[in-house]
């Protein structure tokens, strides 16, 4: 969209050059030509992310009026607005490939656009804020890491920061759990039944098995990706295993165990029904999320309008 | 038991001011009109939790009776929180959350500006990292009144109606009574009354600007200073404080 | 309004046939004619009375939601659904007047019409809602029970069925109240708080002494009122000051003590300016309560229209 | 102690059920659009109230535990309720209220038509009783849905959202597991999914009179049963048992 109109032997030079910035491991810039599919693919990536951090504020957000304890709703606000301003970071990457966060919001509430599936799930406990640090952003993470170091350089520093703020928000998830399954009879139950309803979602969030994701040959090829799914899913496990021990935990997978072979833990299968279930709207939070923001979205439009029209008048006082 | 029933009230107020308000605009998270508002909000919350903690906790200290910042957010009753009505006042649409902010940083701003000379160390040291925090909220109120007021039709007329239904709770911030003047007298507390012309003024500078009217005063809100609160405070601790109750004998 | 225009000759005649009917103790009936003044002072009343009703469900309303048992919670319901029974009977009333429901809520709405000013005052803990049963429903009851023969039919019937609803309402606040006081410390205090904060209040209900009301004289010849404002106060001082007694709560009134001379209680003078101030819009609740009912109102104007048009529709299509 | 766990069960369900739209419903009072509808939601609220505590007299009974209906209304906590998640959904707009209302009352008078003839005494009592009033209700939603559907362009489509809104919870209303299956088998209790044919057939018909289209079903909110709800439902329930957990040895 923002590419010049090259001839044919301008593009074979142009992808050239492309395919030699990644190649040797350099990154992408907003001037640097790139291909469509290039583009597309980023666009699509980093607005699906943009829009999980947005929608992503709401599950936590459910807990922060109601959270047991002064320090606990400190951090869980802090948490919340890091999120905001993830989102922020995130739709201001994309504006790089030219498309404006107003479009890109349009997408998401015309459901062109998805979010993560994981906030379709409903936070019914604090033990959720819990869970929600220790899997989901562990989980997170797990993704964002190598994004770090991903092609394109608005995306690639936008990462940086933010899993800086995520490796925070893991350890204070683990925190509220370790404090619960250590604390009363109930509390301990609260973070058992927390952590048995977010263990396979957050399985989940890594995408479908690599021989179901067919566009993740391309997308490794051009530098996006760094693994495949299925290796960051395992190393999710591998990372997580070891810290429910810790937590005092159990993990809802009688088949999970070390394998000493493999030099990894295995697990047991995945209910990939329910992933494609949630994904296209049978979720149990998919409505509410969306209407949520949706409401949120329009109730707030007279203000933006107010603000556009005040500094339109303010401009035009100013000049006159 | 109490070593200082003075200063235990009047920090109590000061904490309770921030706490609730820091409530009720957390309630904001994720339902403000813009990103940036999400954030902002969510800032002067976090600003205002962070002083209500440190007052909550020093007012604990005071009283002597062992109670913790946690003990005296979740486990007093209504009649027993000490903060103006202002605060507790539901957020309603995005103008009243901004009127409701421009009044009360406009106060504690003035508040901490006087404050920071305390002879208490505690109170002048929440004043002053609160005065910063204080004209950061008041700034912030300032130009979205601003732009709501000569903004749209609609935004002037939402922005008036937010400073008309507000202004009725204005006075409560400026009373004055026995606690207040004891302690100014030691050079501890702060007399609100004598925030007033400097709030007066800067109030009546905004409104001007924003193009809006100043309310005529029909009455005044008062008693949150002894505890007595207007009905929808009760909802509001309701919240807060369910979970926390249910599990009496658990830390968090 | 719906008078003839008789002549002078025959004003002097209906003049004379309806006072007669006054002094006979008999009713005057809406196809009656009825002095100008005579009605603009029912439907001034009516009005006012039916608006209390509407009016008075939002204090208690406040604590149908958070009522301490089941049992309370279903009285309560009960009694907030009276009072809009009450509303419903008393809107009728005024229409047999010549003003209809939708032009008394405009009156209200718009300031121009009152409702009683003991609505202005919070419900700000549960026993609230005993006060109020007890004082402000025993305060009621001792206006209502004489308008019950008032001289005009629809009103005095109305008042008929509303009394025995309101003698109900009467005994249950007492029964919380006793409850209350009976109960925990805290309990108890609670009682005392509420009856100390609604005591003067209620006495303020009959309205200004009987030397600063015109229009008693007036009411009282068109077989209106019954007894003065002064007379009723002191009925319900002395009826509610045994029952305190029963309830083991203190009035907030070091004067109040028995007058053998007198064979009534004397009590403590009352603050009018407070009087004058809440009826003047000054009350801590004057402005919350207009503004809940007017965001009612006006929320459900899309409802009554949709009703109004599928009874259009309706018809049309019974017709066709 | 439990001398029969899974009547138990089952009357706290429909218990349950009933407690709860009772308490939404009785959130509209003083806020109905018209009169004659502040009474009648409240009435419906009412019966409902009326229901739940017979039943949660019963299930206390039954438990033989010493717990009465207070006890199992405001001492229980949230995995502890077994209604179905339609009745805790928030009230929304007046379509909403009634979308809901249709759906469940249409629902509790099948269900109460069968459970007349329970060879256990009480819960046949509540149903000869309740089938007057469910009756009631679902004709008083009727009513209203087609006001409402066949009204004004506005009203139709605040009713056809409110339909949609609703209809991913009506599922849950017919689910049956082995509770409802082995009270059937014991002519004590019904099995919901027989009363679905009767339900669906009567939904249609007053959809379609109402000119509202009926939704298709993308996905379907289950959990209640088990304890697992929504997230509006700790909401309610904070404001539902503070008072009375505040005040834990107190009577009223």
């Amino acid at each position: 969209m923002a590419a010049d109109d090259p001839t044919a032997a301008g593009l074979d030079e142009l992808t050239a050059r492309f395919e030699a910035t990644i190649a040797a491991n350099e990154r992408i810039e907003p001037r640097d030509w790139m291909p469509d599919g290039y583009r597309q693919t980023l666009i699509r990536q980093i607005a699906q992310h943009a829009h999980s951090e947005i929608i992503g504020m709401q599950p936590e957000a459910n807990w922060i009026t109601r959270a047991p304890s002064l320090l606990r709703k400190a951090i869980l606000l802090a948490k919340v607005q890091d999120e905001a301003g993830h989102g922020l970071y995130l739709y201001a990457a994309a504006e790089t490939l030219g498309v404006s966060r107003a479009e890109l919001f349009e997408l998401l509430h015309s459901r062109k656009q998805k979010y993560s599936s994981i906030f379709n799930y409903p936070t019914l406990t604090w033990a959720d804020v819990g869970a929600i640090g220790w899997l989901v952003d562990g989980a997170a993470i797990t993704n964002q890491v190598p994004l770090c170091r991903c092609s394109y350089g608005p995306y690639a520093r936008a990462m940086i920061r933010i899993c800086k703020e995520e490796s925070f928000h893991q350890r204070q998830g683990f925190d509220i759990l370790y404090r619960l399954s250590h604390g009363t009879p109930a509390q301990h139950e609260m973070a058992q039944d927390a952590v048995n309803r977010w263990w396979w979602p957050s399985l989940m969030m890594f995408g479908p098995p690599d021989d179901q994701s067919p566009h993740t040959a391309q997308s490794m090829a051009w530098g996006i990706k760094r693994f495949t799914n299925d290796e960051l899913r395992q190393k999710f496990v591998d990372m997580i295993v070891p810290q429910a021990a810790v937590l005092g935990l159990t993990l809802p997978d009688p088949q999970l165990r070390w394998n000493p072979e493999r030099g990894h833990y295995d697990f047991g299968p995945i209910d990939w029904s329910e992933f494609y279930r949630v994904i296209g709207g049978g979720g149990p939070c998919n409505e509410q999320r969306l209407r949520h923001r949706i409401e949120a979205y329009t109730a707030g439009a007279w203000v933006r309008e107010a603000a556009a029209a005040y500094a339109a008048k303010h401009g035009q006082r100013t000049a006159a | 038991m109490t070593t200082d029933p003075l200063l235990f009230t009047y920090t109590l107020r000061l904490g309770d001011d921030a706490l609730i308000l820091a409530q009720r605009l957390s309630e904001w998270a994720s339902r403000a009109p813009e990103i940036e508002e999400d954030i902002a909000l969510t800032n002067i919350a976090l600003d205002l939790l962070g002083q209500a903690r440190v007052l909550l906790d020093y007012a604990g200290k005071v009283e002597g009776a062992g109670r913790d910042e946690d003990d005296l957010a979740y486990l007093r009753t209504e009649p027993e929180f000490l903060n103006v009505h202002l605060v507790e006042q539901e957020n309603g649409d995005f103008a009243h959350t901004i009127a409701r902010q421009l009044f009360f940083s406009t106060y504690q701003l003035a508040l901490y500006e006087e404050l920071i000379s305390s002879k208490d160390d505690v109170l002048a040291g929440v004043a002053a990292k609160g005065v910063k925090e204080a004209a950061y909220h008041r700034d912030h109120a300032q130009q979205w009144t601003l732009r709501l007021g000569d903004g749209t039709e609609e935004s002037h007329r939402r922005m008036q109606a937010a400073v008309d239904r507000f202004w009725p709770f204005t006075p409560e911030l400026f009373e004055s009574d026995e606690v207040t003047r004891a302690l100014a007298a030691r050079g501890i507390g702060v007399d609100p009354s004598v925030l007033r012309p400097r709030w007066e003024q800067a109030i009546d500078d905004v409104l001007r600007e924003a193009t809006l009217r100043k309310p005529e005063l029909i009455w005044a809100s008062y008693g949150g200073r002894r505890g007595v609160h207007t009905e929808c405070f009760g909802y509001l601790l309701a919240e807060m404080q369910y979970l926390h109750r249910l599990h009496p004998d658990a830390s968090w």
